[in-house]
């Protein structure tokens, strides 16, 4: 191990601490705030619970029961202490533990999310590569023209039209509806995932393609990549062995922001195709004003924001020689 | 020629060169047409937007040319509506989220230091709710006003503008004109507004396109959950809403907005694309 | 077959046709260095990449043969060229920093060209030849160092794996496209030493491009001067540099400074002409002494004379002007206006000045002069408060200033004002001429709309400009043009004192001698100067005092005559003997 | 509207049609997949109803979702339950007995009837569920309708005979249960644990997602049909549709008025057009201004064009309404009172005299069953001919609920037969009395009419009641909504039902 790989990995550290303990202030300020976001929520929950045949006093009992009598901040901070218990409390709506709700559903949410984008990533690259290489070609015109159709339309009428494509009037190819049986594990049941699968990946890769177009684009004009070719480097090495890798690092910083996204973000997705994910439980709860839920859910997706973050930098940090840092 | 002192020469002139591209040419003929749709659409329109001309869902005919809605309103009259609302709302939030995030881009970039970090933080926390969920939460909180969807959708975009403003900023605060401007002690706002942010109009004309098109797409998502602008106004994304389930019976009701957005969306992604590129090979990239 | 290389009518255009490039030929024999001399814009590392049959995007090589050892490289298909880079002809970029890729090791840059291709050689041989020619280039050879990235290694190193990497393929042409440009002079004269060695010893036809006289002196056996893409004159160092024939490499000649005397620097007025409004006559013609209207009708050809050609009706009509006529030395010392006391500056924990003191009088010009990383261009940042991270005092005109720019007052703002290394950096691309110097106007002189129009036209004026450059934006003037934009910009501010960062050193010789030119004249009327550079003979010209900077410390004070005849310090003379200074004694 | 308009919706219809049997065609040279996904086995019946995370399988604590009441209906018996046309036949109940006054019930159940876990179920039982119906601890639905038994008053007579002693004459006491929020469970219920009578037993349950229950083979009755049933939450009707239409379930509970023409031009489903009780009543407040002068009800009610409401708000399905309650015509048949009809002139003049022309007011409704949001545009739109500017406003359900019984002028919805509905929602103290209505007349009318247990001598009582509504009421009751439902071709034994549902009967339910 040389002094200057040593020191890199003495810095790697002390740069993970760090960052790890920013992330967890972090997340305290936005566990803060998304209590008080959601404690302002109006609309009683006794009285979501009662429908509107409730009267007064079973809204008084009700309240009392689910804790709805306390100051706000006794219940910030009993939620807090039960959360750093790993517990999350009770859901106010349907009196079971939160974590028997979302659980399942951050499971969906991240089984499809990981399915889209273990194809959409390669995807991406493969087209960002082949649409920089031929830039303002055919096929470049042509794939910007489709992804700027695609990213014009609203995330619903985009699966609308994959609906009426694949599934119920044109191609009746895969399930419309995301109808998942609860007691199946999610990976036996790919056929029914079909369909918000290929809607996130359209997404996805008509976003992310852009940004690996525009970085290799960028990488093709350097001093090395001319080097590389004056050096007499066969154009497949170059693409391969000094392009892509360049353009690697904001391609993967880009991948984590949308993945941290698709987790929670895409909740019209979610509804278009009935798909039991974290952005409808959220929804829902929100709707509901199951509190409790709705705070464990926002909770999980900033948690899940910060964390792809911290990996994708470490991932950044390896991928980027040493000496030019990894930070930004 | 005279000489002249006048720095809106020097904009103007950034403009027009940023015409020359076909593509700004075309992207502006396609948001001013929707614009103008907007605008005039309501002089136009046979009936009023909520008329009840016919049975539901009915097809196009002399009478109602694209056909009447689920209530049996006129789809055509409702869409030369339907555009105000979500174009001023678009739009206005666009401009929100990019003044904010430009301001918050630009002072990060250019204060450094403490400022950067906690700016950029609290660019991170807001990044951390996604933007549906993040307004979500605030339109349940204070009910679904068109001021608040717009600061909503504004304040959602924000974040990431900054971002790109910043890192665009980075490269131009360190340029020796800006060091000149604060060597001989021009105002930092001055700074700013004009050394700075001229020359990082490339990056931000493309964040431009693509918020616009980010409105767009929130703005009817929250119209599909229901969280947007209410019935019965005539809104081409509540139309969509309105109307999506008939899409097989009556496809008018929805195809008529989708396409107005979509124009739009894509007009102003040209637009700034073509500006950017425009402007970009004018000032040499040296 | 031909030993060798012969360059016969290369010609290059852009792909809308517009010319860049105008029938260049030459030949080299093994073992001699050519060197390719141009300002910028006079097509040389064009032509330099063409010999690789490589003509960047945007261009494409339009006639003319490149015969290495009797194969036309250009007659080669594209994949055929690429087997033959690398292996018979060889490139050395400029800035190897740039050039090579962040992201991989040295050692795989370095071996990757010899283990792929139709030639391929197997990793154990090619790991051999890799560390004979780091040896040769002085590098070490060990497994860490080839493991190293490009940001692990300093300029001089990066400079030499770029040599390295070029001839570890046993090329038969190196191409060198001005690598030592980037360079401190120390670093550069090794570099320049060793390409003059590898030629010998390996038998290599060199070309060596460069706009520095005093390289090309110092390396090139014979001497192509290119302008406007076309060959100016082309012949032995010694007679091109020593007796130049056309008036072309005369002026440049006179524009360049020496360290050997005091002497005025003559510019060549004008600029160079747009290739793509080029007239018939004679490019230079605008800018020439002696044209006239022949030379405005017909362009003239190149003509052969024995081993040297020339493109010129009227060679050897300019006066030969050898010798220096030594500038009048600066007035006794006026009025002190600025003192600089036990400055400490930092980069974050790093001390990058230290604890120094110096006074700069009215009307004097003061030289700051070191090697990059000497903390000179930090002190001039601290002096118009840029850098704040200091300790010790600045005091101008007695007054004590404050750390940083924007808690200074107006007063001090106005007076001392800053001329910057770069100038496509220091003028705001989105603003015109007018509005940049305009700004300065109205920020310190308030005034009617006509008011400031004047004042700016007076500046701009005084700096030798055309009103008319009023109303461009700077990325339609060139960069002497720009410089003296920001000259303007300063004066109209009505400094006292000019801190100069570097303010020549991203120009042409020619431009150079005419800004400095303009610096002079400005001195005359009583302002004071601060002027930082690298460049000796620079220094010399134009500076009453020195004082040099190694590591941030203060090696030497002295007045300009005494250091560059009796240098007080090692240090001192070590700079001093590594100025490379065009001398007709070098070819000889 | 024109007969010309008629005809072309007609042609629609053939159009679509047309287009679907193209899909069809280009599907065939598809992969084979469409087949993976279609039944499991014949056995199993699927069916797509509305819920959410609250989902419940406690029949007495629910918040009413239509997945809770699909399951707790085929789970649980009731001791009675509503006939197809909305007469009440008995379930559990062998009998109901009165004494002369009906302020005794002695209830008899039927012989033989086993639950899941295959004890006997008896007079315990029941004591033990309408304590729990009444439980003050936990409010439920349920408690509201039998209101008027005191659980202490309720005595075991035999182990299949109960006594109920009432403090006041109650004579539609059979009816009452019915309700479906009125289940029967054994002694010792646990929600986690479900066991009931019901014609399919529990299990599996995930809130919001699906639950699973199969055939109970003892059943007191005829057997269920299907082996299995599913039930699935979806609760996007267009998502409902989808999944109708690529098989994935057999049956979809929701189904909006206007999208109805999608199922009606698709062979391979079925339209379920249920004469509903619902109502979807606009109430005005008859306590605060502006609805406290009668002349401005009355003005708002002929402002209704009840046609063209009935037309557009529920795509023509549904009936028109008279400003009375209760659609159910058994058992005392239609109404006497004259339709009333649009009159624009005369809500003028009545808005004049009343010192309220041209006036300005919100109408709140919300998203919660398909036609509130519409009736209310179509109103709207309607009172600009009167002059009266309305302004929707389309709440969030639960903002709406947060507020329920305090907004001025509203949208609501309400199904049931007429008691029971003018119980809760025109006597003072009604939960549902969203209108604020106290008439004293009325009250005395309702008291006579459920003491009172022959069926004729009520009904003239309950046509006074609706002449009363009718003139001074603070509803505007412009029509009754029929419920659709869509189900795929080729099941038997679905017929409309008017109170309930025939998926609160599935196991009349077979693949034919």
């Amino acid at each position: 191990m040389t002094n200057a790989s040593r020191a890199a990995s003495r810095t790697i550290r002390g740069w993970l601490v760090r960052r790890s303990a920013l992330a967890i202030l972090m997340l305290l300020i936005v566990s803060f705030l998304i209590f008080c976001a959601t404690q302002a929520l109006p609309g009683d929950v006794a009285l979501i619970v009662l429908g509107k045949e409730a009267s007064a006093d079973q809204v008084q009992m009700v309240r009392q029961q689910l804790n709805l009598d306390q100051p706000v901040l006794v219940q910030y901070l009993r939620w807090l202490t039960a959360l750093l218990q790993g517990d999350f409390g009770t859901s106010l709506v349907s009196r079971v533990p939160v974590t028997d709700i979302l659980l399942p559903r951050i499971m969906n949410s991240f089984f499809i999310v990981t399915l889209s984008m273990a194809v959409a990533v390669p995807v991406s690259l493969a087209l960002g590569v082949l649409t920089a290489t031929r830039k303002d070609g055919l096929a470049d015109r042509t794939i910007m023209a489709g992804s700027i159709m695609v990213n014009a339309l609203p995330e619903f009428v985009l699966g609308l039209f994959l609906v009426l494509l694949l599934s119920t009037s044109v191609f009746h190819v895969f399930p419309a509806v995301s109808l998942l049986s609860p007691g199946k594990p999610i990976w036996t049941q790919t056929d029914r995932l079909a369909m918000p699968v290929i809607t996130l990946i359209l997404l996805q890769v008509t976003y992310l393609y852009r940004l690996v177009r525009g970085t290799v684009i960028d990488v093709l004009q350097t001093e090395y990549v001319q080097f590389a070719a004056l050096k007499g480097m066969s154009p497949r090495r170059i693409l391969f062995r000094h392009v892509l890798p360049n353009a690697l690092v904001p391609a993967i910083q880009a991948a984590g922001t949308i993945f941290a996204f698709s987790v929670g973000g895409v909740v019209v997705i979610e509804y278009v195709f009935g798909f039991p994910g974290l952005g409808t439980a959220l929804a829902d709860a929100v709707g509901m004003r199951d509190i409790p839920v709705v705070q464990a859910a926002v909770l999980v997706i900033s948690v899940t924001f910060f964390v792809v973050n911290i990996i994708t930098d470490i991932v950044s940090f390896m991928l980027t020689p040493p000496g030019r840092g990894g930070r930004n | 020629m005279t000489p002249s002192l006048s720095r809106r020469t020097g904009s103007q002139s950034a403009l027009v060169r940023g015409l020359r591209n076909s593509r700004s040419l075309i992207g502006l003929g396609m948001i001013g047409a929707i614009i103008a749709l907007a605008i005039v659409g309501p002089a136009l329109a046979p009936y009023s937007p909520s008329e009840l001309v016919g049975v539901p869902y009915d097809i196009p005919n002399p009478d109602t040319l694209l056909g009447t809605d689920s209530l049996g309103r006129d789809v055509l009259s409702r869409f030369l509506y339907g555009g105000r609302n979500l174009v001023w709302m678009a739009i206005a939030a666009t401009t929100l989220g990019l003044s904010i995030g430009i301001a918050i881009g630009m002072a990060s970039a250019y204060f450094k230091g403490m400022t950067d970090e906690i700016l950029m933080r609290l660019v991170d926390i807001q990044l951390a709710f996604p933007s549906v969920v993040f307004a979500l939460l605030f339109v349940t909180m204070l009910g679904p006003s068109p001021l608040l969807l717009v600061i909503l959708v504004g304040v959602s975009q924000a974040p990431s503008v900054a971002r790109i403003t910043r890192g665009a900023a980075l490269g131009v605060v360190e340029r020796d004109y800006v060091q000149w401007a604060r060597a001989v002690g021009i105002p930092t706002r001055r700074i700013l507004m004009s050394e700075v942010l001229p020359n990082i109009t490339s990056p931000l004309l493309v964040e431009l396109g693509l918020r616009l098109m980010w409105s767009i797409s929130l703005l009817a998502g929250l119209s599909f959950l229901g969280y947007g602008i209410q019935p019965p106004n005539a809104d081409w994304g509540l139309m969509v809403n309105e109307s999506r389930n008939a899409l097989t019976i009556q496809p008018w009701a929805v195809l008529a907005p989708i396409l107005a957005i979509a124009t739009l969306s894509i007009g102003g992604n040209m637009f700034a694309e073509g500006m950017s590129r425009a402007i970009g090979r004018t000032e040499g990239t040296k | 077959m031909m030993k060798g290389v012969k360059v016969a009518s290369l010609g290059i255009s852009l792909l809308d046709g517009t010319r860049i490039v105008h029938d260049v030929s030459f030949a080299i024999e093994p073992g001699k260095v050519l060197g390719l001399v141009g300002e910028s814009g006079s097509g040389k590392s064009t032509v330099a990449k063409a010999l690789l049959g490589y003509a960047g995007p945007g261009a494409r090589i339009g006639s003319g043969s490149v015969f290495i050892d009797g194969e036309d490289i250009l007659a080669l298909s594209e994949a055929e060229r690429r087997e033959r880079r690398g292996r018979i002809i060889s490139y050395v970029p400029q800035d190897a920093g740039m050039s090579l890729n962040p992201g991989l090791s040295i050692g795989t840059q370095l071996i990757e060209r010899l283990v792929s291709g139709r030639d391929a050689q197997n990793r154990a041989e090619a790991a051999a030849r890799i560390a004979e020619v780091l040896t040769a280039v002085r590098l070490p050879t060990d497994r860490n160092f080839l493991a190293r990235y490009p940001s692990e290694l300093s300029g001089g190193q990066l400079q030499r794996i770029g040599l390295a990497i070029a001839v570890v393929g046993r090329p038969k042409l190196l191409v060198l496209d001005e690598p030592t440009t980037a360079l401190d002079v120390a670093t550069r004269n090794e570099v320049l030493k060793l390409v003059s060695d590898l030629s010998k010893d390996m038998h290599l036809c060199s070309v060596y491009v460069s706009h520095d006289l005093g390289v090309i002196s110092a390396v090139a056996d014979q001497v192509m001067v290119l302008y406007a893409g076309r060959v100016m004159e082309y012949g032995e160092g010694a007679q091109v540099l020593g007796a130049p024939a056309h008036p072309y490499s005369h002026a440049l000649l006179r524009a360049v400074p020496t360290t050997l005397g005091r002497k005025p620097l003559e510019g060549i007025a004008g600029t160079a002409p747009d290739l793509r409004s080029r007239g018939t006559g004679c490019v230079f013609v605008a800018r020439c002494p002696i044209g006239d209207d022949r030379c405005a009708a017909v362009e003239p050809a190149l003509v052969v004379k024995g081993a040297s050609s020339i493109r010129c009706y009227k060679p050897n009509a300019v006066e030969a002007k050898t010798n220096i006529v030594p500038l009048p030395l600066a007035k006794a010392r006026g009025e002190q206006i600025c003192a600089v006391r036990n400055l400490v500056a930092r980069y974050g924990p790093l001390d990058v000045v230290r604890d120094v003191s110096f006074e700069i009088d009215k009307g004097e010009c003061v030289a700051l002069v070191g090697e990059s990383g000497s903390g000179k261009s930090t002190l001039a940042r601290c002096m118009i408060g840029l850098h704040s991270n200091y300790d010790g005092t600045i005091a101008f005109c007695g007054d004590t200033l404050p750390r940083k720019a924007e808690t200074r007052n107006g007063d001090a703002h106005r007076r001392i004002q800053y001329i910057f290394q770069d100038p496509y950096a220091s003028l705001n691309p989105r603003r015109t001429v007018g509005d940049s110097i305009g700004l300065a106007v109205r920020h310190f002189f308030p005034g009617s709309r006509q008011d400031v129009l004047d004042a700016v036209r007076v500046a701009v004026e005084r700096a030798g400009l055309s009103p008319d450059l009023m109303s461009r934006y700077p990325s339609e003037l060139s960069g002497g043009e720009r410089q003296r934009v920001a000259i303007a910009r300063a004066l109209v501010c009505k400094p006292d004192l000019l801190v100069c960062d570097e303010p020549t050193s991203a120009l042409d010789v020619s431009v150079q001698a005419s800004i400095i030119e303009l610096l002079r004249g400005l001195m005359a009327d009583g302002l004071a100067m601060l002027f930082v550079t690298h460049d000796l003979a620079v220094v010399r010209s134009i500076s009453d005092r020195v004082i040099v900077l190694q590591q941030g410390a203060v090696v030497e004070s002295a007045s300009t005559e005494a250091i560059f005849s009796a240098p007080a310090t090692g240090y001192s003379r070590e700079l001093l003997s590594h100025a490379l200074n065009v001398r007709p004694a070098i070819a000889s | 509207m024109s007969d010309k308009r008629t005809i072309e919706y007609l042609t629609t219809t053939r159009r679509n049609f047309l287009l679907g049997t193209t899909g069809a065609v280009l599907s065939l040279g598809v992969l084979p997949g469409s087949l993976a996904f279609a039944a499991d086995d014949a056995v199993t019946l699927r069916v797509a109803a509305t819920g959410s995370n609250a989902d419940s399988l406690d029949p007495h604590r629910t918040q009413g979702q239509i997945t809770d009441i699909v399951r707790f209906m085929n789970i649980y018996d009731g001791l009675s339950e509503y006939n197809p046309d909305a007469s009440v036949g008995l379930s559990l109940a062998e009998s109901f007995t009165p004494n002369a006054d009906s302020t005794e019930w002695t209830l008899k159940l039927k012989a033989g009837i086993k639950t899941h876990d295959g004890k006997d179920f008896g007079a315990d039982d029941i004591i033990f569920s309408v304590k729990r119906i009444l439980d003050k601890e936990h409010p439920t639905k349920g408690s509201a309708l039998i209101s008027f038994i005191d659980p202490a008053n309720v005595t075991k007579v035999d182990a299949a005979t109960v006594l109920f002693k009432l403090k006041d004459p109650y004579g539609p006491f059979p009816d009452v249960w019915a309700n479906r929020y009125l289940r029967m469970v054994p002694v010792g219920f646990d929600p986690a644990k479900p066991v009931g009578t019901g014609a399919f037993k529990y299990v599996s349950f995930t809130p919001g997602r699906e639950s699973v229950f199969e055939r109970f083979d003892d059943y007191f009755r005829e057997k269920a049909k299907v082996k299995t049933l599913q039930i699935v939450n979806i609760s996007d009707a267009a998502a409902s549709i989808n999944a109708l239409r690529g098989g994935q379930v057999d049956m979809a509970y929701k189904i909006p008025f206007a999208e109805a023409r999608i199922i009606v031009a698709d062979q391979a489903m079925k339209l379920l057009n249920n004469p509903s009780a619902m109502a979807i009543p606009i109430y005005m407040r008859t306590d605060v201004e502006p609805f406290k002068d009668v002349r401005v009800r009355q003005a708002f009610r002929l402002i209704a064009n009840r046609e063209q409401m009935v037309k557009v708000a529920l795509a023509g399905y549904g009936a028109v309404g008279n400003d009375v309650q209760g659609r159910s015509i058994a058992p005392c048949g239609p109404t006497p009172i004259e339709q009333r009809k649009q009159d624009i002139a005369q809500a003028r003049k009545l808005l004049d005299e009343a010192g309220k022309a041209g006036l300005t007011i919100d109408l709140v409704t919300v998203n919660g069953t398909s036609g509130m949001v519409e009736c209310a545009q179509v109103f709207a739109e309607q009172a600009k001919a009167a002059g009266v500017t309305i302004n929707v406003k389309v709440t969030e359900e639960a903002a709406y609920l947060a507020n329920y019984g305090n907004w001025t002028f509203g949208v609501d919805f309400l199904s049931d037969a007429y008691l029971p509905v003018v119980a809760r929602s025109l006597l003072p103290g009604g939960t549902f009395n969203t209108s604020h209505w106290n008439d004293a007349d009325f009250n005395a009318l309702y008291k006579k009419a459920v003491s009172i247990s022959n069926v004729d001598q009520r009904c003239d009582v309950i046509h006074d009641m609706q002449k009363a509504e009718y003139e001074r009421g603070g509803n505007i009751i412009w029509g009754f909504a029929n419920t659709l439902n869509a189900y795929k071709a080729g099941l038997a034994g679905i017929e409309p039902y008017v109170v309930d549902s025939p998926f609160y009967h599935l196991r009349k339910v077979s693949f034919a």
